[in-house]
């Protein structure tokens, strides 16, 4: 068998239209819109919008009626060609210099049609290819010479997503209100305490107000103060104050900025130094 | 008196490994060789195995080096290891190749371009392992940012990102009349 | 018309298999080939796999027939398994994703959370550089509290801690229900 033939069992396009039914899955309404073009062997620069709209608006009948789920997209394109149909009817103004020229009201889909038709086109090409495990295939297994021979370990690939994945896992087992519940467009109270020591690491020094910027909601307000005094409760930054009425400043704790392994028996240098280190930091 | 053996032993080690081994791997492996001769005996036996009634090919990709079945057996090797294959659906081709052309890309981004909702088949790839998280793009909102990974790469036999597929070009949209034909539209033939 | 491409199937199938194939088993398969041609196919690959400077041999064991590395290339194979990396271990991952999320963090939170004990993996992952100590609690005991290190933030590929992605925008990937509140379709208007 060629690999031709092969592919096409399993992928082609060509072969799945031929047992095309009335009534397809499309990806979308691009999709669609795609397929409607080439069916009625228009030219794409040029679409004829009355009749693919209506064609669009019959497909859409035709899901309801068979009761498939409409997703809010093809409803999207709906008005989107319903619009364009009603600006084409009107009548093309003229203008006074005749400069400001009119853009087609089709061209921003037909731009998008395009350009979507080249990914699809794309994706077509990369699936024709010799895919890893459908056309040809590794050595998925340690060969009996290695896997008798004992690893040696070293950090390994690993993905972001492997990470959240973990934690969801760990998410998954225990209660959430072990939690700080405290949330705020999606940040924890621990999401800030980390945003704000990366915050410190990076500036030394920052003003108290400097973490609350305008147009922070409510709760994010709350859950950034509530941060501020986890980490001066744990010790992890100090606040301090130059002046009495002044400006509050965060530093990162002795400790912390010199990033020591190990804290055994360090003391954190407590005020006057404290206070200097901030002064110099608002001056410099 | 150095060709001969090394050969030999870097066709073992591509044999014995379950992954694409690249050049800088092979020579820290193999650290008493030269990596001149290391692609030289690269090179000599890609070309062996390009004979054509071998079984086995020697493919460069993702940037390493994979014995790989020759393509025109799968029917073969899926008798033996009644294995299933990749299959993947047309959503999911399709973002791959817009994450793959685009990245760095964010959702919002692929489903413009795609014009329907791809938060489930995003997902579903990440944990296939053919996208991954970039990070974070630096505007307002900082969504999560997308690229494709080595996986990716060695799934479609890819050296590199270069060496995709070259996109179409787009012809610019030039309508010197838009509204001049519209009323006499060929549509009488329409009904499907 | 039969040698060439047998021979060429039986070695895809000696390569992609990971336990050795009885000349039974192959003909099975290969059920529309003969098993003379299938016994004379094997009979060259033997050959021709005899030959010195290939790395692989091809060995009859246990009553089938197995591709293998050369044996005279165990020392270099080894040195695979030194550069071979290997992968996270669950409990790793686990707690690496909760000191992640949650520093800064105790151990003893940090096992709560996982309800086992974690202090071999919290050493480990504090030996390969991947966490820190950011110093001590100020309770009652004075535990040490930890949190992420540079390294981490070079495995995952992450700018700073503010581009690790929050669990909701993995959530956010796949929407609960997509059709929750569809608007009436716009079909009133339909004629051309």
């Amino acid at each position: 068998m060629s690999l031709d033939t092969m592919q096409s069992n399993l992928f082609s396009e060509a072969l799945e239209q031929s047992y095309r039914v009335q009534i397809e899955e499309f990806e979308g309404p691009l999709d669609l819109l795609l397929h409607l073009i080439k069916k009625n062997e228009v030219d794409i620069y040029n679409i004829p919008i009355a009749a693919i709209t209506r064609q669009y608006l019959e497909y859409m009948e035709l899901m309801k009626e068979l009761n498939l789920d409409i997703a809010g997209e093809f409803l999207v394109m709906a008005a989107t060609l319903l619009q364009i149909k009603s600006r084409m009817l009107l009548p093309a103004t003229q203008e006074e210099d005749g400069e400001a020229e009119v853009e087609d009201p089709r061209a921003e889909l037909v731009r998008r049609l395009l350009e979507y038709q080249r990914y699809r086109d794309a994706s077509q090409l990369l699936s024709a290819r010799n895919l890893l495990g459908r056309d040809v295939f590794a050595r998925t297994f340690d060969s009996p010479e290695l896997a008798e021979m004992e690893p040696q370990e070293e950090p390994a690939d690993v993905e972001l997503f492997e990470l959240i994945e973990a934690f969801q896992r760990v998410l998954a087992r225990v209660s959430v209100d072990t939690f700080h519940d405290v949330v705020a467009d999606g940040i924890s109270i621990a999401d800030r305490i980390g945003e704000v020591l990366s915050v410190l690491h990076a500036e030394k020094t920052v003003c108290f107000d400097a973490l609350f910027t305008t147009g922070m909601t409510r709760d994010l307000l709350v859950v950034t103060f509530l941060s501020i005094l986890e980490l001066a409760k744990l010790k992890l930054i100090r606040v301090v104050q130059v002046e009495s009425l002044g400006s509050i400043w965060l530093t990162l704790s002795a400790d912390q900025q010199e990033n020591r392994p190990e804290q055994e028996g360090v003391e954190p240098q407590e005020n006057q130094n404290s206070l200097e280190t901030a002064e110099d930091a608002v001056v410099g | 008196m150095s060709g001969k053996p090394l050969k030999s032993i870097v066709e073992s080690l591509l044999f014995v490994y379950d992954q694409p081994l690249s050049l800088d791997r092979l020579a820290l492996i193999l650290e008493e060789f030269e990596r001149s001769d290391l692609r030289a005996a690269l090179d000599e036996l890609m070309e062996e195995y390009a004979g054509a009634e071998r079984g086995i090919v020697l493919s460069y990709v993702g940037g390493g080096y994979q014995l790989r079945s020759r393509p025109e057996h799968a029917d073969y090797i899926r008798r033996l290891t009644k294995a299933k294959g990749v299959k993947f659906s047309q959503s999911a081709l399709e973002t791959l190749s817009i994450v793959a052309y685009r990245q760095p890309i964010t959702r919002a981004e692929v489903e413009y371009l795609r014009g329907v909702d791809s938060g489930g088949v995003m997902k579903s790839l990440l944990e296939k392992k053919l996208l991954r998280i970039l990070g974070k793009k630096d505007v307002p909102g900082k969504p999560l940012i997308y690229g494709t990974s080595r996986e990716f790469l060695e799934l479609f036999g890819l050296k590199d990102l270069n060496a995709l597929p070259t996109l179409k070009e787009i012809q610019e949209l030039v309508p010197p009349d838009p509204f001049a034909d519209q009323p006499a539209l060929p549509l009488g033939s329409v009904e499907g």
